[in-house]
């Protein structure tokens, strides 16, 4: 099977998507990159590259370059959806939310509940997410475990090429409106990806490790580095469920919590800062749900209540690493 | 201008329902009878319809927190709002959206907006749908006087005006937002001259005069259609009641709200100009009047009467259900 | 001691602090009321009245009234703050966060860090919360667990008159960007309040019940009904720890884990939506912390995952009821 | 214009440093040296310059992305500067914002901000503050081109006009926004008359001419400073490098960095300038040209050995800590 990067499996699945049902396009800025210009359009594709070769293939009704303007980027895009469109909006850093979060939250999000269920909003608003690059306070937020705390919104965050291609096609299908988090840490990253159309669907976790000890729940960035830690205990003989919710709203209650109840203990890992947090809401899940099974403290592994520092060194410690999980899955296990 | 009797006809119709089902609502709020906060548009019937008339159900509509005007004219159910006034399951947003949030997409009503300006970027999109998809329809947003100083509004504008896509801005100038006179929340001396300098056109109407905000959005939206990018109509014309009902209206002058019914109103003018042209004898227009009395009977005797929603439909459309 | 509602309390400590500190001001929407109108200027005092008075008192230099421009109005309250000054500033309903969410977010809550700490930015952000008033999804929300998870900014729910003076006091004093909720369903609520200056400090947790058996922790609008069940399952001989935080952002840990540890029980309450809300963050933290002392599952009271509807019936049904907190007491018990 | 000789060396001197800083800058980062997004000043200096010669250290700016050339301006300490884009514990900002958060604020500067128009809110509070306190400070933001349609950035200027206060909107235009240009993002043919609309002058100057902008902005800062209220000022002149290192620059015509580089040169400018007049020698150039190079060299060597942070640091500065 071909490998691909995250980035080329996602541009693949816009591709696709676009050529295989005309109420998709693409909407951001640079997108196409290059308008107005005496350069090419077309020849930028997105600043992280995903849109690229949209333009060239699409033309420019359906690679919609815009100025910088969030609120009206998304608002476009769910302006677009209400009458029928698939819009795939693009919102660069994640952190960006906060200039649009109005028309994300307010609007998009609450169209179909507010409206007795009379519509749909076929929407998908792409970011690119997370840490990793010295990239400071307002360009390295995961902002998705704020973003699922609104009913109304879904939320994606692939951590494997392979995932990223299959959750953007069920995303572009989905009648819901979708927020699709790239861990931007992981654009280079590949692994095997087909070259067909499928989907995966959402609410539907990924198992990626089998073990007997510890449930490990991670998202995005933080999979392969729970992996890494997983894998260095099995040395020791300490073996570890590793579960990839993939989507965190809806998230995969039933899953987590089975594994929990076969382990009896549970350790969640994220890139996010600790509060009102991911790792709290499935730690919360299970200290109901799964309560009599547990046999030791539900360990979260994140971020400390800061926010993202730019020194490497600062941001190395800021971000969940291998160690502090492996310390985690100690932790709750002695 | 002349216009077909049908036209007329279904003109006065609507801005006479919009002001009873207003007034109607109005009291009702006083009675204790609809819950939560409402904003009348008592008043500015003729900024709803003369822009409506020249839209068809392919055509979309995005509205405010001052909605029920709006729905009126673009054609909603009438009884279906006023249930949801009620806040009844047959209500047209079954009871979850209320006064603020009452839409009808059948009719191209993308819904009323709690959020001030919130609504033309939607309705960018909506129009960006028509130019991506070919078609000659146009995207209305309405938004109020206090809505142009909002980020949102500002920006809406110029990307419309960069993709040259038809949305057509309609900024109902009733003077205040909430409390605030425009002259104060506005800076500078000509907010048409702001707008326009955006890129587009504006065309400025007394919101009072049905027949001048039905040239005004004609002109507007002629232009839209035409594939020449965005235009922006101004209705100017105060509101009868309070910013929200309850409202005290400290911020009125002496005698203010007496020369707004007396001398700004869209229905006595109207029946004025029919009187001079006789395009429409006084006899028709009663009737109307009273076929519209009838209806808001009905509409507020149903909604009393209609069912209540249950607890369990509070956790039901907030996503899609897909098949097992 | 006089009786004071919430709306007078807040109001009290608003011309306190002004008359006490010259760089104190208030700026919004209508927090002086009738700018360019035919009426007086100032006799609106915001939407909800807490500023009535001001303009009076304080002239428009100090009771800025602005147009609809929530972004702007933060934006410069922040930077007034980073020069020096103390702006209070009324954003009106929780909700509009998302209109100005990245000067709350991004700008106001990250200086601090992202400079080095070398600026404090002593800026207070007011806004009326919650639900209760058939105001349906846009006018409803809690908004407050969202903001807790953002670094750098302080957060304030209070639960009556009192506690409001006072933490409006110190929010006022605090270096820090404060964003203070106001549960809106409170305003008329009173309770003695006495006529002096006093302050709360944040991080102090209030115990407003004790008990051997639950401990119950409420935020807000919810502190008035976790008491009334409290109080009636006291009728049977169940007796519980309530906690009012307070503040959410610091969190008093302490007071909560130590209580935990003494009942081994835990029901947390509040209106927001579950997902990454501060129920599951307090249910996480007591799973961590306090689970060798846990003696049955811990609950969580909230929303369900639904935007906020508009009827009466609909809305009841939606918030957490003093039945559904007796529920889930009994169900941690049982 | 005639400025004293002092005002000419040292604003020679501050655009030089400006240059040499940045172009020392991009070396190290080609070298690998300095880590994240950086974005460059180089062809831009006089914007910075310009304007704030005008102001003393109780007047405020607040910057963009592309920060080092305004702070440098400002009169932030360089060293402390480069250490900061080393990230060390010592920068300004003890390593902790980086190229996109640099500050200072004993010199009024807000910061560098890595939000497009996330600035001008920030400022028109410091220019409030002014006015309440009733001195004669003024605030600038600088911002780009592409922040001209954000929200915030139309929001921030009519509440500058409403409250008239002393808030300097400086938009650099250097024709790019990432890869678009300007004259595809601004939909309208003439952006200082969209800006004036806001009801505040605008002062339009060759960014490549110190001396224009230096005038320029001298209007906008003596209308700000007289409590006239806001004022404008554009600078336009490209920038010598890309939106960011790295930046492939697809959207550059064939010779347009050759072109702007050879023929708008702020520091050629200024050369030929003095030249002409006579005002200041080539010789006094060069010796400041030797003491910027020098001072760089110092910077580049002390952040290169200068101490790292420790994790416990991570957690410091969120909030401030109270005495026990
Ligand atoms: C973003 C936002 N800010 C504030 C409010 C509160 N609010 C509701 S209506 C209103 C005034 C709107 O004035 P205008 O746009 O003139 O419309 P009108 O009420 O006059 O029809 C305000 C401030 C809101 N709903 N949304
Ligand atoms: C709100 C927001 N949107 C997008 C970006 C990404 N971004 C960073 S700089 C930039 C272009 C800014 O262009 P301009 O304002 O002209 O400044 P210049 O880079 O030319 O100095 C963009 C889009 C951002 N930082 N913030
Ligand atoms: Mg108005
Ligand atoms: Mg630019």
């Amino acid at each position: 099977m071909p490998v691909k990067t995250m980035r080329d499996a996602i541009n693949e699945a816009l591709h696709q998507a676009m050529a295989a049902d005309d109420s998709v396009f693409v909407i951001g800025e640079d997108v196409a990159g290059c308008m107005g210009s005496n350069g090419k359009p077309g020849s930028v594709g997105g600043v992280f590259g995903v849109t690229t070769g949209i333009y060239d293939k699409f033309g420019p009704l359906r690679c919609v370059d815009t100025p910088i303007s969030e609120s009206a980027i998304v608002g476009a895009a769910a302006g677009a959806a209400l009458v029928g469109m698939r819009p795939v909006a693009e919102i660069m850093f994640a952190d960006f939310v906060g200039v649009c979060m109005d028309q994300l939250v307010n609007q998009m999000g609450k169209f179909r509940y507010m409206f007795g269920g009379k519509t749909t909003c076929p929407a998908v608003i792409r970011f690119a997410a997370g840490g990793g690059f010295s990239a400071a306070a307002q360009h390295s937020q995961s902002m998705y475990q704020v973003m699922t705390s609104f009913p109304g919104l879904k939320v994606v965050i692939p951590s494997n090429a392979y995932d990223a291609k299959g959750l953007m096609l069920q995303a572009i299908a989905e009648d819901d409106p979708v927020l699709f988090f790239e861990p931007k840490a992981l654009y280079q990253e590949s692994c095997e990806v087909p070259d067909e159309m499928y989907t995966i669907p959402f609410g539907k976790a990924a198992i990626l490790r089998e073990g007997d000890d510890c449930t490990v729940v991670a998202f995005g960035q933080m999979v392969g580095r729970a992996a890494a830690a997983i894998d260095a205990l099995a040395e020791e003989g300490i073996t570890c469920d590793l579960i990839d919710p993939r989507t965190s709203s809806p998230l995969d209650t039933a899953t987590i919590l089975e594994s929990v109840e076969a382990t009896g203990r549970l350790v969640v890992v994220d890139e996010s800062p600790p509060r009102c947090g991911l790792t709290a809401d499935i730690a919360g899940l299970a200290a109901d749900r799964a309560f009599h099974a547990l046999k030791g403290p539900i360990k979260q592994v994140c971020a400390p209540h800061s926010p993202t520092p730019f020194a490497p060194e600062l941001e190395a410690a800021y971000l969940p690493s291998v160690e502090k999980i492996i310390a985690a899955i100690r932790g709750t296990m002695s | 201008m002349t216009l077909p009797r049908e036209t007329l006809l279904r003109a006065y119709r609507q801005m006479k329902t919009i002001r009873e089902f207003e007034e109607r609502a109005h009291a009702e709020i006083m009675n204790g009878q609809i819950p939560g906060f409402t904003h009348l548009y008592t008043g500015q019937e003729a900024n709803a319809v003369g822009v409506c008339e020249h839209l068809s159900d392919a055509d979309t509509i995005i509205s405010t927190h001052r909605g029920h005007g709006h729905c009126i004219a673009k054609g909603a159910d009438v009884i279906g709002m006023m249930k949801e006034l009620w806040g009844s399951s047959e209500g047209l947003c079954k009871g979850k959206g209320g006064s603020m949030h009452v839409a009808d997409f059948e009719r191209g009503i993308l819904g009323a907006n709690g959020i001030v300006a919130g609504g033309p970027p939607i309705s960018v999109g909506s129009a960006l749908a028509a130019k991506i998809r070919g078609n000659t329809n146009v995207a209305v947003s309405f938004s109020g006087d206090g809505s142009v100083n909002q980020g949102t509004c500002f920006e809406a504008m110029n990307l419309a005006v960069v993709l040259q896509v038809p949305a057509i801005f309609v900024i109902e100038n009733n003077y205040y937002s909430e409390h605030t006179n425009i002259s104060y929340a506005v800076g500078c001396d000509d907010l048409k001259a702001r707008t326009e300098a955006f890129g587009f056109p504006v065309f400025v109407a007394d919101g009072a005069d049905f027949f001048a905000v039905y040239e005004a959005a004609g002109k507007a939206i002629e232009h839209a259609r035409a594939g020449k990018g965005p235009a922006g109509v101004f209705a100017e014309q105060g509101r009868y009641h309070g910013h929200f009902v309850g409202d005290p209206q400290h911020y009125r002058g002496a005698g203010e709200l007496d020369d707004l019914r007396k001398n700004h109103d869209c229905l006595k003018n109207f029946r004025a100009r029919m009187q001079e042209t006789g395009e429409l004898a006084s006899e028709e227009l009663d009737a109307v009047d009273a076929e519209v009395m009838a209806l808001i009977d009905r509409a507020v005797a149903e909604a009393k009467a209609a069912p209540r929603p249950t607890p369990e439909q509070v956790e039901q459309d907030v996503y899609i259900t897909y098949g097992a």
